[in-house]
């Protein structure tokens, strides 16, 4: 049963890597990341089961922080930052 | 067949380097250069950790009833050279921006007209 | 099936290594750098290196990812195109790839427990070090006592790197501080465009920031028994201080952490460090011979371990809060 | 009653990895950012919590069940804030919702 979590948590990071990218807005991508991070943040959880050693889910903690940290750190640079005002990107 | 699994995470290792390899030797960007030279470091990390994993073994910490471990030391290698990593790293994206300041521009043959210009 | 986990990993990092490649916009690629560092330390995870994913997580997606915006707000997010490819460059690079797949043709397969690397120095680390240092994180034992000599030196080389940093951009204490000080905060020049405005990030920040920090302590003190230790506390606290000055702006983090605090800091970690050597020097001991520091062996190992540890997440906390607020300062002024 | 919690466990985790999937084949399918948040947020919300809670029920009463329930908290707190502050920076920068009345007019 952990691997069929796994294969579908797996198959949603190859999906949301897919969409960060093809683009096509800045937006996609950062939404994309942030995705992609929930879902890291899962994958360890359910590696533990996996491999019978659950007890390193610090881990699991540190990526929701990371990444929560990481998506708002490309949002004020995006959007705050002295370029690109918009979410076009022009290349 | 099981030639290929077993070189498998080596052969991945070398892919990630040579792609590191190209955008640091044919980009002209210096902060591309940069994300080639992290992913080029990456790579040879990926490349300790794969060679300390051993099969069946578990992460090395002791446990009740876990009897098999992989193999501590490229963990520790690896670690402190992450950290180190991103120090360098920053150094480089100083000198990026010092270069930027002085020159107006952070591509390379922009760098190297202007360089030929002044001589 | 971890197998299994490991390849699909794998082929999605190979995946977006190419993507970076390929994408010209640079704040694009370093979205991708983010998605390829989280997948890096999934990989690490899967491979037992749960210490090395915690720290990779923490450098990789967070401190490297902000670095790397930083530098582009003070130069450019676009890289300029190129209509052709550079055939020397490509060849170079296949010429490259092959001679080192055919050099891995000879190694040992994935996971072979005879492997030459598990022969040596690994079997006395895995069987002894647990009793003879009392830590149960081998990896922590490791890197504080048998191999401390290097991390003592990791942790110089971090000192440095922040030593030149600081001599590259920071600007000059009595002739800049004059223009910071005229010319006002960019976030109030802008009014209502900075981020101090959005009102859920604000309140939740609070609320959230202190969580950090005690995850940070908690990692550092519990390096012993589970993944962590003083690398990936120290890169805990300096997220930390990132996201603060990322929501209420550089000056207001200025004020609850001054620069000459922080500068005192990433000497002291590495003075810390230093000094235990020394006092287990002076208590009869051998440079970084923890043994020397208590009466019984692994209570002497357990306090030489608990300071230089602290050395190294004050050096490490301070030398990324640093390095952050030299970057976002450049921009203002 | 174990056996109860062992069968309930089963099912939350195959629908949270069903919703995950789903999430992600929305992300990349819907057409335009907006709609395509809904999906992320079928994910992060709905999928996370029913596999985390599936994972829990595994757990039992434990460090691990605790760091579990951490885990959950943080995520079911970050990932609405990110969302959000992402779909306010969008909409401040310009980036218009696609609407279903430009494709009856064009």
């Amino acid at each position: 049963m952990f691997v069929a979590a796994m294969i579908g948590v797996l198959i949603t990071m190859l999906l949301a890597l897919v969409r960060a990218v093809l683009g096509p807005t800045v937006y996609d991508r950062i939404l994309a990341v942030n995705m992609f991070g929930t879902k890291t943040v899962l994958l360890i959880a359910v590696l533990g089961f996996l491999t019978g050693r659950p007890e390193f889910l610090d881990l699991a903690l540190v990526y929701v922080l990371i990444n929560f940290i990481g998506t708002i750190a490309i949002l004020k640079f995006v959007h705050y930052g002295d370029m690109s005002h918009s979410g076009q990107e022009t290349s | 067949m099981s030639d290929f699994w077993g070189l498998y995470n080596y052969w991945i290792a070398i892919f990630l380097m040579m792609v590191g390899f190209y955008n640091v030797i044919a980009r002209g960007n210096l902060i591309k250069k940069l994300i080639g030279l992290n992913i080029f470091q990456t790579s040879v990390f990926l490349l300790y950790i794969s060679m300390g994993k051993v099969e069946g073994g578990s992460a090395p910490i002791v446990g009740a009833g876990i009897s098999s471990f992989s193999n501590p030391l490229p963990h520790v290698l690896i670690l402190t050279a992450i950290v180190v990593g991103v120090a360098t790293t920053s150094v480089g994206l100083a000198l990026v921006v010092r270069i930027k300041e002085a020159y107006g521009t952070i591509e390379e043959d922009e760098l190297i007209a202007q360089e030929s210009v002044t001589q | 099936m971890s197998n299994f986990v490991d390849i699909a990993l794998l082929a999605f990092l190979a995946l977006v290594a190419l993507a970076v490649t390929r994408t010209l916009n640079l704040f694009a690629t370093v979205a991708l750098t983010g998605i390829y560092s989280l997948l890096m330390a999934s990989i690490f995870t899967t491979l037992d290196a749960v210490d090395v994913a915690f720290t990779e997580a923490a450098v990789g997606a967070g401190i490297s990812t902000v670095l790397f915006l930083a530098t582009m707000a003070l130069t450019t997010s676009h890289e300029k195109p190129h209509h052709h490819h550079n055939w020397a460059a490509i060849m170079a690079t296949l010429i490259t790839g092959s001679a080192l797949v055919y050099g891995t043709l000879d190694m040992p397969h994935f996971g072979d427990p005879q492997a030459p690397i598990h022969q040596h120095v690994a079997p006395h680390y895995i069987e002894i070090s647990p009793n003879e240092i009392g830590v149960p994180n081998m990896v922590t034992s490791v890197l504080a006592t048998y191999r401390g000599y290097d991390t003592l030196g990791e942790t110089a080389v971090i000192f440095t790197a922040c030593m030149a940093v600081l001599l590259l951009l920071q600007r000059d204490r009595r002739g800049g501080n004059r223009n910071v000080m005229a010319v006002p905060d960019a976030d109030q020049r802008r009014g209502g465009q900075s981020m101090q405005h959005a009102m859920i990030l604000r309140v939740f920040s609070k609320f959230f920031i202190p969580l950090i920090f005690l995850f940070g302590l908690y990692v550092q003190f519990h390096g012993d028994y589970g993944p962590g230790g003083g690398f990936q506390a120290g890169v805990i606290f300096a997220s930390g201080f990132i996201l603060y000055t990322l929501v209420f702006g550089l000056e207001k983090a200025r004020q609850v952490i001054p620069p000459r605090t922080l500068q005192a800091l990433v000497a002291f970690g590495l003075l810390l460090y230093a000094g235990t050597g020394i006092a287990t020097l002076v208590m009869g001991g051998q440079f970084l011979e923890y043994k020397a520091l208590a009466h019984e062996a692994t209570h002497g190992e357990h306090l030489g371990i608990l300071f230089i540890e602290l050395g190294v997440g004050i050096t490490v906390a301070a030398v990324m809060t640093t390095i952050f607020f030299t970057f976002a300062g450049r921009g203002r002024s | 009653m174990d056996i109860l919690i062992y069968y309930t466990s089963w099912l939350l985790l195959l629908c949270g990895a069903f919703f995950c999937a789903v999430g992600g084949l929305g992300i990349l399918r819907l057409p335009d950012f907006y709609s395509r948040q809904h999906a992320a947020g079928i994910t992060d919300t709905l999928g996370a919590a029913l596999l985390l809670i599936g994972l829990i029920l595994q757990a039992g009463l434990s460090l691990v069940g605790i760091k579990l329930v951490m885990i959950l908290l943080f995520l079911l707190f970050t990932s609405p804030v990110a969302t959000h502050t992402i779909a306010q920076a969008a909409l401040q920068s310009g980036l218009k919702p696609k609407l279903a009345e430009k494709e009856r007019d064009g």
